[in-house]
Parts: structure tokens; C-alpha cells; sequence
């Protein structure tokens, strides 16, 4: 499966992409996490405390169990300071 | 009912005239106004902000606010706009604006609009201060109120 | 802090935007404005509302309601604008404007403001109907809305 | 005393004036108006049921167990309807 994986904010900062392409038979967010931790430190430190993570699938807020399949894009970001 | 995302500036009278213009059905008109300070409490001046968002998601995110708002209130009419981009103190950051026959209304849609867009719409700040550039942190008092709409 | 009494209308836009000019100390700023509907429930159509007031306690009340809110939130500055005389469906009756660090503060103070002025400000309505002129009784919502603030 | 005497909205249409001068040793606004209703129908129709009047001695809210020494103005109205 290849999914499009958005970072904003200063987890887009600690990875070093806004956005990339990733080939993956992940099944749910978490696994997919733990796949990205595995890659580099860069990830590992990103995503080393995931109370302070969001995650979205294809732009609705999801949280770590949700499955990933027929999903196209996954955003993870801080916990959200608009207005 | 009506949601912009835009990096230009918004003339917030002449949104508020335009969202009762003609009619005679609202009595009730309440506007909220968001704008950059000069100082964050105990970390000292602000000199820019910076908005990030996430674009796919955001106008989905507020068309989403404000139908769960018009689902909840009688809104005549409802409106937000949220910049993105560079902003300096004292520039606008955002606004809605609510319509309804009375204020009570009014003022409930316009507060749930705010508590629902500050944690669940996808933007981030980032305030320029002396001791750098820093990501604005979450409130945990903003998801506080924001859980307080489901009692 | 400022309360003006008038028959002229106001501009509301350009009210808000005198507000927070050349200020960078002001987060969220709330106006609610009050307007003529043509329509109240179970009366039908109004063609017109005359507004009368008591001239000399107008100012005072107001201006005393006015204190009793930034008593209460940290207002960086507020301001109450309330028409008298003929007015028509579409018009604007009254506005009140705060501004805040935070939005909990210019939300509460703005819903407080309008609580107290609606049961405390020495206005009076008369509507013109099919049925004849009629003067608006007061609801009992208003002042239970009033008395929550003492809770 | 005396004492500058104001009606608002209804009560002014029934009394049919909006302000007059009133000579009076009334203590409390109840007794001022025990004194205007003797005068004459429309002041008692107008004062007929108390709960729907409201008071103002010098352009302060009061209630009808106020005392009107010193007082220069009296104000009658129905329940207040602004904003």
C-alpha cells in the first residue's frame, strides 16, 4: 500500500518533511508509527511521546487504532492551536 | 453559512454588514475577533506569528464546525474566516460571526464555534519571541471547554 | 470604557476597528449588536419599534453596568452604544463591544453586558403590529438570565 | 416636599403625562403612591398592580419600601425591555 504521510508544525520541523510517500502493509496508525520509528532517530524523536501527537486519515482526526486500509493520506501533527 | 481560509487580511464591518445585509429576520448579531498580542504571558514580547494549516483538511474541519453549530442553534446566518500565513501584533487572526432571533443563541453557537475551531480545526501558531521561535502549546483549559458542549 | 445614548445610528465596523486601533495588547475582542426584527413570535409583522428611555438615569445605569464588568473580567476596553426613537425592521438598536486577553473573559463580559442592560437599563420598546402598537413585555428569561450571574 | 414626579411607557400613556411636580409628605415611595392613586382613576388604574411597576428614586432602581427623604425625583415604569 502507498500512503501519503503529512507532518505539520514541529513535528514537520523534527522529521524534516512536510510530506512524503511511504510504502507500507501497515494495518492501523500505530503500526505505521512504530514502522516510522524503526526507519531513523529522526522519526524515533518525532514520535517518542505520542500523547502529544494527532494523527488525521484522509483529513478526519483518527486516533492510533484506526486502520489504515483503502486510507490514501495520514497527516500527524501537534494537538491543534487555531482561533 | 459560509467558511474562508485566506492568507489576506478581512474587514471585519464589512463582513458583519454583509452577513445581515437586507435582512430582517436577525436579531441578534455576535462577532468574534481574534488577534495577535504583543506578549504571551511569562514568555515575554511577540514579535510575528506564524499559521500554519493544514489545507485539505481545514475547510472540511470548519464546514464541519459550523454545520454541527447550525444543527444545534436556529443560526440565520454563520460565519468563519482564519488567516494563515505571517502575522504581526494587533493583525487579525480569525473571526466568526453568528446570527440568530435571539441573543442566547447567538452567543452559544459563537462560543461553541470558538471552542470547536481552537482544538479541532488544523492550524498552528508559532510565535516569534527574544528567545526564538517557539510552537504555541496547547491549553488543556481549551479542551476543557470543548468537552463541556457534550455534557 | 464608554456608553453613548443616541438616535443616530452607528457604524459598527468602524466602532470595532476604533476599538483595538493601535493596540497589540488585545487577543479577542466580541461585539453583539441588537437588531429590529420584523417578526415577533406568535404577533406577527412589525413595521416599526420606538425605543423610549429615561435620559437622565440612562447614562448612569449604563455606565454602571459597564464598571460592574470590568469589576469582574480584565477588559483591555469595552463600549456600550444604545439607540433611542423610531426604528424599522433591519435597523440596528444597540451594540456592545469587549475586548480581552482571552476569549473567556470578552464572551462573558459581552453575555453579562447584555444580561443587565436588558433588565436594567431604563429602555423601553413598542411595537407597531397589524393589530396596533404594543408595548413588549418583559420576559421572564431575562431576569432569570440576570440572576445566574449572582450563583 | 416636593418632588419631580416621571412615567415611562405604558404608565405614561395611561397617566397620560410624562412629568409632573407633586407636593407631598409621602416617607416611602408606597406611600407616594397610596397618594397618587387617591387622586384620580387614571392613577390608580395606572398603579393597579404594582408587580408590573418599577421605581427609580434620583435615577437609582428602588423598591416601594424606599424612603423619599431628601429624594428630588421619582420615576414609574414597567419592567425594563432594552438591548
Amino acid at each position: 500500500m502507498s500512503l501519503t504521510v503529512l507532518y505539520f508544525a514541529w513535528l514537520r520541523e523534527r522529521i524534516g518533511e512536510s510530506e512524503e510517500r511511504v510504502e507500507t502493509s501497515a494495518a492501523t496508525v500505530a503500526d505505521l508509527v512504530a514502522e516510522l520509528r524503526e526507519r531513523e532517530p529522526r522519526y524515533a524523536l518525532a514520535f517518542s511521546d505520542m500523547r502529544a501527537v494527532r494523527v488525521a486519515v484522509d483529513q478526519e482526526l483518527a486516533d492510533l487504532a484506526a486502520p489504515l486500509a483503502g486510507a490514501r493520506e495520514v497527516a500527524f501533527f501537534p494537538p491543534m492551536t487555531g482561533g | 453559512m459560509s467558511v474562508r481560509v485566506q492568507a489576506e487580511d478581512f474587514d471585519l464591518g464589512a463582513e458583519l454588514a454583509a452577513l445581515r445585509a437586507g435582512r430582517t429576520d436577525i436579531g441578534a448579531l455576535v462577532s468574534f475577533t481574534g488577534l495577535v498580542r504583543d506578549v504571551t504571558a511569562g514568555a515575554g514580547a511577540i514579535s510575528a506569528l506564524e499559521l500554519e494549516h493544514y489545507p485539505a483538511m481545514t475547510l472540511r474541519a470548519l464546514g464541519a464546525i459550523e454545520a454541527e453549530a447550525a444543527a444545534r442553534w436556529p443560526l440565520r446566518a454563520s460565519l468563519i474566516i482564519h488567516r494563515h500565513g505571517l502575522l504581526h501584533p494587533g493583525d487579525q487572526i480569525m473571526m466568526v460571526a453568528t446570527a440568530s432571533e435571539s441573543r442566547a443563541a447567538a452567543f452559544a453557537a459563537a462560543e461553541f464555534l470558538m471552542d470547536y475551531l481552537k482544538s479541532r480545526a488544523p492550524f498552528w501558531k508559532k510565535e516569534t519571541r527574544p528567545d526564538g521561535a517557539h510552537w504555541v502549546a496547547a491549553r488543556d483549559e481549551d479542551e476543557a471547554a470543548l468537552a463541556a458542549w457534550d455534557r
